[in-house]
């Protein structure tokens, strides 16, 4: 909320007295709406926090118990070892400014953090809350890539893409200065620049896309695709840790989407009204709420035609695509259009997880179909049905709007261009990444690695041991290599760990 | 925010009509501040005892599946029976003021509250830290400890040795407090910010006391006394319980503040405690993150695997560790504090083996030595800017000894370690000695054996199969089982 | 908190000037006002979501391994149909003002949010709020009906419990046209209005009513009493997931509880004072604490005497029932109070359980005892210990309060009324819906599908596969319907899952 002492000074008289009165109020003013917005976007960067459980509950139980401790090292150290990286490099790619519009320069290492200068304020919790986005992106692919990775190949395009892939997209289409940024004032792509509010393309499609390259170059897991080609499916291990991560998602998502305003404390029109940004703060969670319903119910059912049963975990997925759609307009559209769109994600991800089946794509937790495709839906979705009011109030008056909402065709254009870009841009980082790990016998675990498990071979034992005698693990002084299973073994088939990373 | 209306009045003209005006600006700023406060200080709160709910995962993780039962009862009873004794008389040890340095005594059943300074949401705050404390030791006499037991030390801890340290250095009128301004220790106080030393240290020795009287698990070290893991039942558990105490380690050191509408500088400015409390919580994560990262690759080196609950441990030792000084060092210190701590944490866990202590959880090594690494790390980085922000410039503060600030500070902290390690070890170590003599401490090795959730909880956790339940009929106390030979699910007995 | 131009007019000499500088402070007031509000109101939401995490993860570990799918399905949907039917329609029937006493008849499909009128302000985040509470509503009722109730009944019932049945009743106890409602100033019953603060009958004696009905006319699982008809505990299959759903769930109730006052920034008294909504908030939070806490501790020790062991799942029970206690009066009663309310809903749950043995009554999760029983004492523990002051701050001065604390016998008179009423409403409404049900053969599955466990036959497998060779279930071109299962499967009967629903 703006309290400007030059207004307030000839309300109280315009003598030395009331300028002093003036600023002394505006400045208790200033100071309310710093900590209020602060708060506000504080929480919400611990909910988006709060998703990265939710990812590692989703990961752990979508795969099978013998790749359980490796999913969830990966994504203890997203958080860990992206905490790092964007506290050294990738915030200042994507944030620093002033800048040009390709990439950030500054605040390496936090550096001159706080500072407010033309190019806005940029506090230690706007850091907080933009890490907590690229520790999620990172998440997204370690599902694509799940149980059949090796570690090391992990941790590299791991750092590569929170530290480089990621920041760089980030600065396109959210920093002041990025080329396609709604927030480039003077320089806007096709005069409307990209609407991605919270980050359908931004976070959702860099994760998607990396995975799907990821995967595509790995090819799919042993036992996926039968000697005749058919489809078998590998059931994760645990239904209960998919729908407890999937909650702890949507609970994460209020502050994934709301928190993306960043502030609260801002009135529409003239301060006094009832209307205000906390309205459009309270919008945005009902549109994301009614998305991801949406789309899981269409999952449900037409799920209920097609396969014949009632499926809690197609119902997750849809439900998660649901909101991977809704991400990118979530703020600009009204919650009838969110409707549509979770209607249509439901849709866009059954279609696509046909597709993988038919070309022999194998993504253990179908994050390239929900992230890269709901999350392109997503964007197109709001080229088609941004209303202008809304638009108007976020971004500034006199901008394109949605297609079908009588706004012309502008702002769906500068949509397709980010789909383009993001896909064209994570395609050449990543998949020439995945071909050199590929090369080097980096990428992808021994086969009889990954027949027994990682678990086992590289992360010191099963995630689970309900009974005493199930833990024939660690030894201290006997190495994990040189153990030889007896038969009695949950694992099918011998192993021999070697000595390999 | 302070917003004086004398300060204002002048600024109106003066007359008569102004001082009204003044007044009335005035206390709505003054209620605008209490509601964002209060506001802030609540959800802080409501993500600190999100940590009950880790702690209860990373525990129930952590043990063997017989014993799954018994732990996470005894979290359940951390918070609730900690409810009843902070409210009667915990909260008025630690915060009744006026009161001598000792201990406080007022607000026994939250008498007289609110008052100014002592609302509910302080309480409400406090109780969630108080509950913490008692969450770690439960952790170091995992698997062995009879029920009965664990009621007596656990009401104990929370309701007199807890209250009376944070008393001391965190009360305005502690001995060792840096808001004591009138007489601050060594002209500074010790800076225990959010409490590696006031929480962490005190359920970390506490334990260590317990673990060390009640002795290892059986089969934890073989006939040969070569160490022999007794793994958790589940890695799953571990890695939510942890996540969830790093959701919630969000509100107990940011939300350490309690406050955060207050402009450093005059008003008007960008900056302010909103700014600290976002440095804080970058400290916070910077810190965990680096001691995970540490611990990875050192293990690695070390053990030869990359082992998930070992980086989780490392995550946590280094949250204990910043905890102390995660408001008054920059975030590349936090960096420093991390990786330090990590190594802590992988030298406690070798001394252990080698004298034989067993901590199924690790919570002495990693909450009581991380925590004193913690409050030594303060006292070397601590940032005279930062200090200064927090606890007020006047009187001037020494800061951290690598900062230039001279060894003031780091005295404190040292004596802070020295004072905590022996209050709880005077108390905890004779009560646990005590309990033992008395029979009341460990079960017995049959017990143990068949884990006590069959003995003593009316069955064990998890049943995957309709087979699987043998356990309770409803005219059978589970009291009498005698377990043998081989128990139906081929438990050894 | 109120700033009226018209009251700092006069304090700035009255002059044109002083009026535009008057209206310009205030303004700046209503707007950070605005904003704090619904920061706090959002946070509360979001919180409240996280307890049907809380419900998931509860019910789950309460079912055996063979229906977890099934029950979490119905948790998840029971939020994503709860979204669109709340958006529709229930908010407009729950709050739609303005309206007569019964129905309100506004806001359907959310139209005409945000609006502030006579009736209040309505914004998107208030419709949030009282989402979060709908859902909650029937996840309760799916606890009572868990194991064998067919997946086509719960989505018929749920859909009109959230539609219809709750809505209404928030309207009479909620709404400000509500006939029996505490803010219905002009025509309050019995010159009180009944007190459920944030819902102990409102939400819970509801839920846990309409599970009362489904579990009776059911009837109980197979194999919960035995031939001589003593009665058999049927375990749930992982403790380890009560006592997270239990965690989540007192971690909610801090938004149920004390988010229930909607704003925090209203002084108690004039402004200036360290005293005002922000410690009623805290109090209240404190209420909730103390409540549950003596309720666990109470059934800790009473079952140790009863049953001769230790149990975690009873006393994750009593907590809840202590919570469901308390919500009625949590904002208007002593600390002190709490405790006694929460001695005596452990005695009531105890004593519910014990009848509902004797009657042959089976509730997996003990809902209907615990939040119809518990729920109704919290109504009556409100009319016998309100206090006077804490009334007074909230509805307004003189009314009646507590009889215990001498108030009279009004509020408590009122307080029966709703007991009755929501009794009564909830049984001629679900209780005929249940009876065709049945009568259509929609309501309970076959014997065989719960012998085999529902998770098997309709909904695509069992929820936890920890062994490779224990997935014997999905083959995409081999329906479920028809699988025979080998000798080696986990489950231990034969089953033959047929093909209705």
């Amino acid at each position: 909320m703006s309290c400007n002492a030059a207004e307030l000074l000839p309300l109280l008289g315009g003598t030395a007295n009331a300028s002093a009165a003036a600023s002394y109020l505006c400045d208790r003013f200033t100071t309310v709406t710093y900590a209020v917005d602060n708060t506000y976007l504080l929480f919400s960067a611990y909910l988006v926090f709060a998703m990265q459980l939710g990812f590692a509950m989703l990961c752990a139980g979508s795969v099978r118990a013998k790749n359980t401790m490796n999913i969830m090292l990966t994504n203890v150290l997203d958080a860990a070892a992206g905490s790092l990286s964007y506290y050294l490099f990738g915030f200042a790619l994507a944030f620093g400014a002033p800048s040009n519009g390709f990439v950030g320069r500054h605040f390496f290492g936090l550096r001159h953090i706080p500072e407010s200068s033309d190019s806005g304020t940029f506090d230690y919790s706007f850091f907080l809350y933009q890490w907590s986005f690229a520790i999620a992106a990172a998440g997204i692919t370690s599902g694509s890539i799940a149980e059949r990775t090796q570690f090391v190949a992990y941790l590299i395009y791991s750092t590569f893409l929170t530290g480089f892939v990621y920041p760089i997209v980030s600065h396109w289409f959210w920093s002041v200065d990025g080329w396609a940024s709604a927030t480039n004032v003077n320089n806007l792509l096709f005069g409307s620049g990209v609407i991605d509010f919270a980050g359908s393309g931004v976070v959702h499609m860099v994760g998607g896309v990396a995975g799907l390259w990821g995967a595509f170059i790995e090819g799919p897991r042993i036992g996926r695709f039968d000697r005749s080609g058919r489809s078998v499916v590998l059931r994760g291990h645990s239904a209960s840790l998919v729908v407890l991560g999937t909650f702890l998602l949507w609970f994460g998502w209020y502050g994934f989407n709301p928190g993306s305003f960043l502030t609260i404390l801002k009135p529409y029109g003239s301060p006094g009204g009832y209307y205000g940004q906390w309205s459009g703060v309270g919008r945005t969670a009902v549109t994301t709420t009614l998305a991801g319903s949406t789309a899981a119910l269409t999952t449900l059912f037409s799920k209920r035609l097609l396969a014949g049963h009632w499926n809690v975990i197609d119902v997750c997925n849809g439900l998660l695509g649901g909101f991977a759609a809704i991400t990118s307009g979530c703020s600009v559209v009204e919650p009838w259009a969110a409707i549509v769109c979770g209607f249509v994600a439901a849709w866009v991800l059954i279609g696509l997880n046909k597709l993988a089946e038919k070309v022999k794509y194998d993504d253990p937790l179908e994050a390239a179909q929900l992230h890269a495709g709901c999350g392109a839906w997503g964007l197109l979705f709001t080229g088609l049905f941004a209303s202008k009011r809304y638009i108007g109030e976020i971004y500034g008056l006199d901008r394109p709007y949605g297609l079908f909402m009588g706004g012309g065709g502008r702002l769906l254009a500068a949509q397709v261009i980010q789909i383009l870009v993001v896909f064209g841009w994570v395609s050449v980082t990543m998949a020439p990444l995945f071909l050199i790990l590929k090369k080097l016998k980096l990428l992808r675990i021994s086969s009889e690695d990954e027949t027994a498990g990682m678990d086992m071979t590289r992360h010191g034992g099963f995630a689970y041991a309900y009974h005493d005698e199930d833990d024939f693990s660690q030894r201290p002084s006997i190495m994990m290599r040189r153990v030889e299973p007896a038969s009695n073994t949950p694992s099918p088939h011998p192993y021999n760990g070697g000595t390999h990373v | 925010m302070s917003c004086n209306a004398t300060e204002l009045l002048p600024l109106l003209g003066g007359s008569a009509n102004a001082t009204a005006a003044a007044a009335y600006l005035c206390d709505r700023f003054t209620s605008v501040t209490y509601a964002v406060d209060t506001t802030y200080l609540l959800f802080s709160t409501y993500l600190v005892f999100a940590m009950q709910l880790g702690f209860a995962m990373l525990c129930a993780g952590s043990v063997r599946a017989k014993s799954t039962m018994n732990i996470m009862l005894i979290n359940v009873l951390d918070a609730a029976a900690g409810s009843l004794s902070y409210y009667l008389f915990g909260f008025a040890f630690a915060y009744g003021a006026p009161s001598n340095p000792f201990i406080g005594r007022r607000f026994f059943a939250l008498n007289d509250v609110p008052e100014p300074g002592f609302d509910y949401s302080f309480f409400l705050y406090q109780w969630a830290f108080a509950i913490a404390a008692a969450g770690i030791t439960s952790g170091s006499i995992a698997e062995r400890t009879k029920f009965v037991a664990y009621l007596i030390y656990s009401s104990f801890l929370t309701g007199f040795v807890y209250p009376v340290v944070s008393h001391w250095f965190w009360s305005a009128e502690g001995w060792g407090s840096p808001f004591n301004t009138g007489n601050l220790l060594f002209g500074s106080g010790a800076i225990d910010f959010a409490g590696s030393g006031v929480v962490h240290m005190v359920g970390g020795i506490a334990g260590l006391w317990g673990a060390l009287i009640e002795g290892p698990r059986i089969g934890r070290f073989d006939r040969s006394g070569r160490p022999v893991v007794l793994r958790g039942h589940s890695g799953t558990l571990v890695v939510l319980g942890t996540f969830l105490l790093w959701f919630g380690w969000y509100g107990f050191n940011a939300g350490s503040f309690l406050t955060i509408l207050k402009p450093y500088g005059a008003p008007g400015g960008f900056y302010g405690q909103w700014s600290a409390v976002g440095r804080t919580a970058v400290t916070t994560t910077l810190a965990g993150s680096t001691a995970a990262l540490t611990t990875l690759f050192g293990k690695r080196l070390l053990v030869g695997h990359w082992n998930v609950i070992d980086v989780c441990n490392g995550l946590l030792g280094g949250f204990a560790a910043i905890t102390s000084g995660c408001s008054v060092v920059e975030p590349w210190a936090a960096i420093i504090c991390g990786f330090v701590a990590a190594w802590v944490l992988i030298g406690f866990n070798k001394l252990a083996e080698l004298l034989k202590y067993d901590d199924p959880l690790e919570a002495a090594q990693l909450h009581g030595g991380c925590g004193a690494w913690g409050l030594i790390f303060t006292g070397l980085f601590a940032s005279k800017q930062f200090v200064e922000e927090v606890y007020g410039s006047d009187p001037v503060r020494p800061f951290g000894l690598f900062m230039g600030g001279g060894g003031r500070l780091l005295a404190a902290q040292v004596i802070q370690i020295l004072v905590i390690a022996g209050w709880v070890s005077v108390l905890m170590g004779p009560l646990f000695y005590t309990l033992k003599k008395l029979g009341l401490l460990r079960i017995s090795s049959q017990d143990e054996m068949a884990g006590m959730d069959l003995t003593k909880h009316g069955g064990f956790a998890y049943m995957y199969n309709d087979e699987d339940d043998f356990s309770q009929r409803p005219t059978i106390p589970m009291t009498r089982v005698e377990p043998t030979g081989t128990n139906p699910d081929g438990t050894r007995v």
